[in-house]
Parts: C-alpha cells; structure tokens; sequence
C-alpha cells in the first residue's frame, strides 16, 4: 500500500443532491476536465412477499472497506488517466428514494471517466465489506444480496 | 490458543462478538469446521473469513490473539 | 415520429450545478429507482497553439436537433428499460469549466441506466446539429470538432 | 427555381443565409456542384445538407422554395 492517505468514504445517513451539487462545483477551477461521470445508488421500495422495503440500514467492517477502496482506487488512478475520482457511501438507515452510493469521476476526454467509473461501481458492490439489512414497512427485515 | 471472533451482517445475528479459548485448531479450516459445528445456521451459508483485517483466500495459519471476522455476502451500494 | 411532445434540451448558458442537484432530488418521490447514471461535459481550457481556450460559442439548427434529439430518446427509452431519461444542452457562451452538457438516466438496476447514459452521449455528440466556437483568450476563434 | 440557404458553423462565416435563384439545377447533387463553384472554401470540407430540415443521406430532388441548410460535423457536448 503506498504512502496516500486513506480516504474515509463512509458517511453517517443519506447523500443529499446538495452534497452532490457541491462536489461538482468543486470542479469548475479544474479547467483540463472535459468530462464528468456519476453513479448514484439509490434505495428502491421493492415489494417483497407483499411487504414493502421502507429503508436499508447498512453497516460495514470500516478498516477492512477502507483499505479495500485505497487499493481499488489506486488501480483505478493506475489503469485510466483520471483527473478526479470521488466515492461516498452511506451507513446507518437510508430511506427508500434516498441516495445511498456516489461516485464521481473526471477526465479530459469522456471514455476514462465513464469507464473507469462503471469499474468502480462493480469493484464497491462485489469487494467492500458492506452489508444492507432491508427493512420493511412493518420493522421486519431481511438482509439483501447484491446480484 | 485465544482467538476474538467478531461478525457482521446475518451473521450478526447468531454469532456476537466474542472471545474463545480453542485447542487443537492451527488454521482457519480447523476454525472454520468449529464454528459451523458450534453455529449450524453457518452451513450452507456462504461466507469469508478475515484474520486480523486480512480477507483470506486460502487456509491459514492461526495464532494466539488473532482476531478472525467471518463475513457473509457483500451487499453495498 | 410518435405523437409525444418534443422537449427542448437547449438552455442558455451553463448548466449549474444548482440544476443538476434540483434535477436528482425530484427523482427522490420515485422509488422504484435503484441506479441514477450521469453524464456531464464541462469546457476545457484548452491550449492550442500558445493560446487559451477562453470559452465555446455553442449554436444549433434547433428545429432539426430537436427532432433528431427525440427520435433518440424514443430509441433509448425502447432498447433500454430506463425509469427517466433527462438531457440538457447550452447554447450561447459557455465558460471554461463550466457544464455544457448534461445527460441523467435512472433505472431499476444499475446496467441500463448506465448503458443508456452512454449511448446517448455517444448519439448526442455524433448526430445532433450543435457547433463549438472555441473562443481564446485573445478573442480570436476556432472551430470545435468532436473527436 | 427559388431555393432558400441557410448556413452553420464555420459555414456560416463564409455563407450567409439568402434566396438564390439558380436554373439546371435539379437536385442536391446538382446544388452541391453549384455551391463549391460559388464557394470554394467548401472544397475540401466535410459538410452535410438538410432540405426542409431533414438531413439527407443521399442525391435528392429538388423544388421551388426548399430550404437548404449547410453544416458543417457537428461538435456539440
């Protein structure tokens, strides 16, 4: 592991659009940015056996999540030429319609940004230690499985 | 030897954080045998085990003190 | 051509990140939402020959761009099981580091909004009738062409 | 016949929008000869035409009043 800082990318409760809004502004004196690309993750109200998901609580093995994402995200910065790369996720009770995943990445020219952003996506949900407990309209839950 | 268990997720929900004393287990197989006699809602669950913050891949060795987390399927994002 | 109404895409000016942040909070009432893609392009301050993009001077021939633009949001909303589907493109002077285009695509799952978000910007950028005027800090101009 | 041009882009400093009134010419690729005669910095150009704004593929007819439109590639985004 090299000698960067970790990022801590969790945040207690929902991302909001302001806090998103904020991040792109931060973009505008990056004048060799030509392209911006965003994942948001956001909390569906799946009907499941008649019940309806009205939250995801998610918690996290934090050291193991936070040195997994150093790692992801310097093979990232290592594989595209990125000029930004920005990874948020919520922990604690996310409500239905609530954003609980952003990623942001910038380049120059579209591709890297795009493409390095859809590998981010896939690397978050298949090696971070996050788990979501769906919780149901009723305080019943169940834990969710990403597919 | 020693080992400090701790668990996240469904798991969580059956295996508390928790101390054990154990003998005659060397390697995360032997544990692993142990806790799903131990824990029976572990069979047929899919799960990985981390030692001392390191998701291992492979049997590995233990020793007194480490702290061995048992994880079942990611679901972030 | 279907009988739905014809949106405007263009705007005058940037698009701020205040829009954008509106734009992604009214998709919050729509819980069947599980993945928000985003494309954003933002002028460069490109250096050409010793001298600085200052801006782009965006024009369009609007009536065809408009039914070009809507013959692709009809493709994409049937290759695509796509929720919304929003795009956004400046006319007129747009600053370096500023946001001339924005493309937001949500769907249930993750893959088609993404899918979706790119083939638009890809269709957007080769078939609509949309000329950059880079203009330089000098006041002297060339003319953009997509790559 | 009467024929109404509009211009775009880089085209646009070079041809400004005005009727013309042309004879022996019958269709675009008739219209296109007649242009880079008159213009020819459209030599050597990559450029497309739109009648009565559809952008068109290949040579077509032509009639009294259309409106043609000169583009230039598109570099919008």
């Amino acid at each position: 592991m090299s000698e960067k800082k970790i990022k801590n990318i969790f945040m207690d409760g929902a991302i909001s659009p302001a806090f998103i809004a904020d991040s792109i502004a931060q973009h505008s004196t990056k004048t060799a940015i030509g392209g911006h690309s965003i994942f948001m993750g956001q909390v569906r109200r799946d009907e499941i056996n008649g019940k309806f998901v009205a939250a995801i609580d998610y918690t996290t093995y934090q050291e193991v999540a936070l040195a997994k994402m150093h790692e992801i995200r310097e093979a990232i910065f290592e594989k595209y030429p990125l000029s930004c790369m920005h990874v948020h996720h919520s922990l604690g009770k996310i409500k239905a319609g609530e954003i609980c995943l952003f990623v942001f990445t910038s380049s120059a020219h579209r591709k890297p940004a795009i493409d390095a952003c859809n590998e981010l996506v896939e690397r978050i949900k298949a090696e971070l230690p996050i788990w979501g407990k769906e919780i149901f309209e009723d305080e019943s839950h169940q834990w969710k499985e990403n597919i | 030897m020693k080992l400090e268990i701790i668990s996240f997720g469904k798991i969580s929900e059956f295996i508390t954080g928790q101390e054990i004393e154990v003998s005659e287990i060397d390697n995360t197989d032997q544990l692993q045998q142990y806790l799903e006699t131990s824990f029976p809602q572990l069979l047929g669950m899919k799960y990985k085990l981390a030692v001392n913050q390191n998701i291992i891949q492979a049997n590995q060795q233990l020793t007194e003190n480490d702290q061995v987390a048992i994880m079942p399927p990611f679901s972030g994002g």
